[in-house]
């Protein structure tokens, strides 16, 4: 804060006051373009990233004096060739010693006028820095609560309101947001580069952090604690609504009960869609056959999967539950075992949503299941006459990718 | 007739005998802060679990930990006295000491042992194996813990420090020390003394906690 | 080595002070201190430790070299016990309210 | 400083003198010597391929980064690459680096002594090191860990993957170095020659005395944390564990409490070395000489207190961040004092551009940067964003390869003649520094960009837009190690084939330089008089 009010109190002395704003403006976005920083989009991005200008400045400022010392002397007190000989003048000798350089020591009062000043000035860095890293951690009191659980490579958002979301943080624009971390089971960290914000959710304990979006946009939530395999792909998507709209959807989530902002009219396999992202499953499941952390849904349903003791197993509805309740039982050869159980996560509803949707994924008519060789595991007769006639909606296979 | 022990590049004997003696001090330095990561953790789950704590020292025994104090104290009298009569060319006398420090050593491990096998009779186990009273309680569990990882550790130490003594003793059988030169035997009884002083340290933590 | 002033009989008297110190704390330890059991325990304790580095260690008679290592030693170790503590210690949980599991 | 008799002109080449690499040398003479002179060497080899070792892990990890999708390897083997290069390049090259090597091999020879204080723990400081890479090499075969060279629990007692062994690897090294501090700490003290006060002590001398103070005293405190990992790992014992109520906060406590004294373990010994060269080819008193005194052991004992700016977004109390935040800046003033002295030195001295000169400017730049976004770290709220993220990969890395890989070279094209007899291309080695330094700064510089983009650590895939800026830096990672492969060679070559040098071969004052290179097998005759300060070249007459 204190940054900003000097930077604009200075620049604002003048009586063309709007001229200075838009210079100072202008100077902001040259040095985020400079040094890649992602856009300001809460109310703390900005004095944070105005501290670490000046930071960034002073240290050019000294790194280009240390370079110009350098340069100068080099350039003055150079000495072609090499140093021929070496003789040192015995205790009592008393002969002037010719060609040898100065003896020269630092200026005592130099030294420490230098010394007291740095200090001073990383005690000034440290002063701003920690009022910002303060204001940065404790929320205000009127702040909305979200509680966020870090689980191994998936970020859950519950709202005190009811409605539980995984993948998806949906938050108001303009209004303050505090987020409650924890995590089941191993160090998480919530990182949004937009908002400037990371917390460390660490399990057995509650941690905090705050940050108000400025505008609505969409912006991703990334895990900077490594938690094991999944590390990298443990992310979320921040989806700032205008304060209505997040209204509108907070009632209609808790109605429903089914995440699904517009399902009226929605085919099933639609709904399952939007199911995949929003339980993460896009995370680590493609769509359009391509190799992920997790087999492809591309033409997986009514095929033979070979498991990793060689096994085969027909992919029917009741395989495809089986493998989300209890993930570890089957793996198939060639993937890690590194899916989290949905149990008590996923609804029978959104399940038969989901299967809906990987049906409509995969080109291979039901009957040719019947073949089973023998010793195989066969379908499950039930299974394949009690599906209803699959809606020949057209196979939505754009890829699915997180809202940038 | 003693050897002499003049290695190479020293001097003389007084400054190979500081050098080794600044080196054993700087190794115990190393032991102490070994431990002070023990006593660290020590003090902030205390600070966040001081009810389970109080509660976990009542299931100690405290007479037992008492005469363990007693034992290693007059255990490192005997050390220092050892060292004292074998510079008087005592060494007859000095190897008795050595070995009074040595049988109160073993003294101390038996009582550990004996205290070990009450609280495994009780369910007292480390960790996630713990299955005594007040199980339920996180401060508890971690006490106890604590107390096998610390109590453990400086058995262990002790362990060493016995080996040490019972190779200072077959030197000064050898005739290795005297008046001349007792640095090693000194050395081992700074040892001795140093899982003496961590052992006077844990005693108030684990059984005085009322 | 400096002068051995160190007898047997100041051994004897070391001694015994560190056993009177020793009944001293478990006799403080039934008087109800309340949350002054530790420190003084504690207390009791360094003085020990003190009189065992005089005299069983001989630290009395040795050049300041090893009392500059004691010291460092033990700035460090009450350097790490004070900040790890001072962490538990303010470390405010945060309100919350009941979060729907 | 030279003995008081003007040095004798060197032995003529071909007559073959007597030193401690010819004196004897069969495998026994070798496997069980108690020369400082040869255990530096042994350091020196089983340290280069360390390093070899760690970089093939490094360019592996930039080439699976060149896309954002996982094509070279699966996540679990990348998370177990970057494991490995942590632990070998932290402790089986920068930690036992230049205090194994040079300092066991200068430091008898600066002070003036036949030999270390305890030459058998020197050997047994040798074998720990061994058995211990032995045992994280075996670690890695076996699977190796995959929780980052931090070991964080809870993650950590949960991993699949074989821990124990590389964590029993990291514990016999850490005994390793307590050895080697402990040795110098007595060797410092008590074996210096005749006239050579402490304020006489060459800055190299100094630099190892800090770091050995801080290998004494720091690393048990690293045992006792991987000893709780383990035991966690293998028997839920739980310390750490919050299902049984423990704190994972307190072990990052216990682990930064070692390691940050851990960099300036690394960095220290390569400060040394650049006090040592800088001074040499300016042929001129060093600017400050107390300064950097005072410095060295401020940074080894201030450095004890600024653990916790590594968990500033950990969950650690808002007060204890304050706290670390305001003694890290204090540390920061001691490295700044030691810049502006180096800087100093230059002036009204004679410089000769050698190639531990170019080193010396590498190190210079990339260690003010990596020095200076370390005072931008430590102002907090500037962490909160950059913590965990490229930005601090880039910074560690231009203190660690920036600074004591620069060091490293440095000392070892400035004690190479010395320590082998040879000399090697000047020319050759000067293209290879640039060649090193350049590699370096396409490689690390796009880093902090990274970091500043939001980029986290450790990440096998990541979101599309940072792929330009890991392009560069990959192929920046490939000069770095095309550079430092040749160096290894030319110096190789010149192993056998370089012209002999002379015992003074820079013409240099100090008692290393009075000796013959390779030096004899008990270093001096007898024990040298020292009647002036180091570096003292205004009362010499040179040019």
């Amino acid at each position: 804060m204190i940054v900003t009010h000097t930077l604009s109190a200075v620049f604002q002395a003048g009586p063309h006051q709007r001229g200075w704003a838009d210079v100072l403006e202008s100077v902001n976005e040259f040095y985020r373009r400079v040094l890649f920083l992602p856009e300001q989009a809460s109310t703390v991005a900005a004095q944070i990233d105005h501290l670490h200008y000046l930071e960034i400045t002073v240290m050019f400022a000294a790194a280009g004096a240390i370079a110009l010392a350098v340069i100068i002397f080099l350039a003055r007190y150079h000495h072609a060739g090499n140093h021929t000989h070496i003789d040192l003048l015995d205790e009592g000798d008393t002969r002037d010693p010719t060609l040898a350089t100065p003896h020269v020591n630092a200026p005592l009062v130099l030294e420490f006028g230098l010394y007291a000043g740095l200090f001073g000035l990383f005690v000034l860095f440290w002063v701003l820095g920690y009022r910002q890293y303060v204001e940065l951690l404790v929320p205000p009191t009127k702040a909305i609560d979200i509680f966020v659980t870090g689980k191994q490579w998936v970020w859950q958002f519950a709202y005190p309101q009811g409605p539980a979301t995984a993948g998806i943080l949906y938050v108001p624009a303009g209004q303050p947001v505090r987020i409650v971390l924890t995590s089941r089971d191993v160090i998480h960290s919530f990182f949004v580069p937009q908002f400037r914000v990371k917390r460390d959710a660490v399990p057995g304990m509650y941690t905090e952090t705050w940050f108000e979006a400025s505008r609505p946009g969409t912006y991703n939530v990334l895990c900077a604690e490594l938690c094991g395999v999944g590390h990298s792909v443990m992310r979320a998507g921040v989806i700032v609504l205008d304060p209505q709209d997040f209204q509108r959807w907070l009632e209609g989530r808790s109605q429903f009960g089914a995440d699904v902002p517009d399902t009226t009219g929605a085919s099933l396999a639609q709904r399952g869609r939007i199911m995949a992202i929003q339980k993460g499953c896009a995370r680590c499941h493609s769509v359009d056959g391509s190799r992920a952390t997790g087999p492809t849904w591309r033409n997986l349903y009514g095929s033979w999967e070979v498991l990793e003791g060689g096994q085969r197993v027909f992919v029917d509805e009741a395989y495809i539950t089986r493998s989300m309740m209890e993930p570890g039982r089957d793996i198939v050869a060639g993937f890690p075992n590194v899916m989290p159980s949905f149990m008590g996560l996923v609804a029978p509803g959104e399940v038969s949503a989901l299967v809906a949707y990987m049906r409509s994924l995969s080109d291979a008519p039901v009957d040719r299941a019947t073949d089973s060789l023998p010793g195989e595991r066969g379908p499950n007769p039930a299974s394949v006459r009690a599906l209803p006639p699959a809606s020949p909606a057209p196979a939505d296979t754009t890829p699915v990718r997180l809202p940038r | 007739m003693p050897t002499t022990h003049h290695v190479a590049h020293f001097e003389d004997l007084a400054k190979q005998g500081h050098a080794a003696r600044l080196g054993m001090w700087l190794f115990l330095g190393s032991e102490a802060l070994l431990f002070s990561g023990l006593f660290t953790l020590y003090a902030a789950y205390r600070n966040e679990y001081t009810s389970d704590f109080a509660a976990g020292a009542q299931l100690t025994n405290l007479p037992l930990g008492t005469i363990m104090t007693a034992v290693l104290l007059v255990s490192s009298f005997f050390m220092a006295f050892a060292l004292a009569t074998a510079r008087q060319e005592r060494s007859r006398v000095s190897i008795a000491a050595l070995a009074t420090t040595f049988l109160l050593g073993i003294v101390f491990l038996g009582l550990k042992a004996t205290e070990y096998t009450m609280h495994f009779r009780d369910g007292i186990f480390p960790g996630a194996y713990y299955t005594g009273p007040l199980g339920e309680r996180h401060g508890v569990v971690l006490f106890f813990t604590l107390y096998y990882i610390m109590t453990g550790l400086h058995a262990l130490h002790v362990i060493g420090g016995l080996v040490l003594v019972g190779w200072l003793a077959r030197r000064t059988r050898r005739g290795d020390f005297g008046e001349a030169w007792s640095t090693p035997l000194e050395l081992g009884g700074l040892y001795w003394h140093f899982v003496d002083i961590i052992w006077l340290f844990l005693w108030p933590l684990f059984y005085l906690l009322r | 080595m400096t002068g051995r002033s160190i007898t047997v009989r100041t051994y004897a008297w070391v001694l015994l002070a560190l056993l009177l110190l020793t009944a001293a704390t478990l006799l403080l330890s039934f008087v109800p201190l309340g949350m002054f059991h530790m420190p003084v325990a504690l207390l009791i304790a360094a003085a020990k430790t003190v009189l065992i580095l005089l005299y069983f260690m001989h630290v009395i008679e040795q050049r300041y070299t090893i009392r500059v290592v004691l010291l460092v030693a033990v700035l460090l170790l009450g350097s790490l016990i004070v900040l790890t503590v001072a962490d538990t210690a303010t470390r405010d949980v945060p309100f919350h309210p009941p979060a729907p599991e | 400083m030279t003995t008081t008799a003007s040095p004798r002109p060197p032995a003529p080449a071909h007559v073959e003198t007597k030193n401690y690499l010819n004196a004897e040398t069969t495998f026994r003479s070798w496997a069980t010597t108690t020369d400082h002179k040869r255990i530096g060497v042994l350091f020196l080899a089983g340290v280069t391929l360390s390093a070899m070792l760690g970089g093939t892990f490094a360019l592996l990890l930039r080439l699976e980064l060149l896309t954002p999708e996982a094509d070279v390897m699966t996540a679990m083997t990348y998370n177990r690459l970057f494991t490995l290069h942590g632990v070998v390049m932290v402790w089986l090259f920068m930690i036992p680096a230049i205090p194994g090597a040079f300092g066991n091999f200068m430091v008898p020879l600066m002070i003036g002594a036949r030999d270390v204080a305890f030459p058998r723990l020197n050997l047994a400081s040798f074998y720990f090191y061994l058995s211990g890479a032995l045992l994280v090499i075996a670690g890695a075969i076996a699977g190796g860990a995959d929780t980052g060279w931090t070991f964080y629990p809870p993650y950590s007692a949960q991993t699949p993957t074989a821990l124990v062994p590389v964590l029993a690897g990291v514990f016999v090294l850490g005994i390793s170095s307590t050895m080697t501090g402990l040795n110098f700490i007595v060797t410092i003290h008590t074996l210096r020659t005749a006239g050579m006060t402490w304020w006489r002590l060459p800055l190299f001398v100094w630099a190892i005395y800090a770091t050995s103070i801080i290998l004494v005293l720091a690393t048990p405190v690293l045992g006792l944390s991987l000893l709780l990992v383990a035991i966690d790992h293998a028997f839920a014992l739980g310390v750490f564990n919050p299902a049984h109520g423990g704190d994972p906060i307190l072990y990052q406590h216990l682990f930064w409490f070692y390691s940050h004294p851990a960099v300036y373990i690394m960095i220290l010994p390569a400060m040394g070395v650049i006090s040592e060269v800088v001074p040499a080819f300016s042929r001129k008193n060093v600017f400050s000489y107390r300064g950097i005194v005072i410095a060295s052991v401020g940074i080894a004992l201030v450095g004890f207190l600024t653990w916790g700016h590594h968990m500033f977004t950990s969950g650690m109390s808002a007060f204890d961040s304050g706290a670390f935040g305001v003694l890290s800046m204090f540390v920061a003033i001691f490295s700044a004092i030691k810049v502006f002295t180096w800087v100093g030195t230059l002036y009204r001295g004679r410089i000769t551009l050698s190639t531990p000169l170019l080193y010396f400017f590498g190190f210079l730049f990339l260690f003010a940067f990596g020095g200076m976004t370390g005072v931008a770290l430590a102002s907090t709220s500037l962490d909160v964003h950059w913590h965990d993220t490229y930005f601090i990969v880039a910074h560690f890395h231009f203190i660690m390869v920036g600074g004591t890989m620069m060091g490293f070279m440095a000392g070892l094209h400035f004690w190479f003649p010395k320590m082998f007899g040879r000399l090697y291309s000047q020319r050759l080695s000067a293209v290879v520094a640039l060649l090193a330094i350049s590699g370096f700064i396409l490689t690390f510089t796009p880093q902090f960009l990274l970091g500043n983009a939001g980029m986290p650590r450790r990440y096998h895939t990541y979101p599309a837009e940072y792929q330009p800026l890991n392009i560069i830096s990959t192929i920046g990672s490939w000069a770095i190690g095309a550079g430092l492969l040749i160096g290894l060679l030319y110096l190789l070559v010149a192993l056998w084939r370089g012209k002999p040098a002379g015992s003074n071969p820079w013409n240099l004052l100090g008692l290393e330089w009075s000796i013959s290179s390779p030096p004899p097998p008990h270093n001096f005759e007898e024990p040298p008089k020292v009647w002036q300060e180091p570096y003292d070249y205004w009362r010499a007459r040179n040019d």
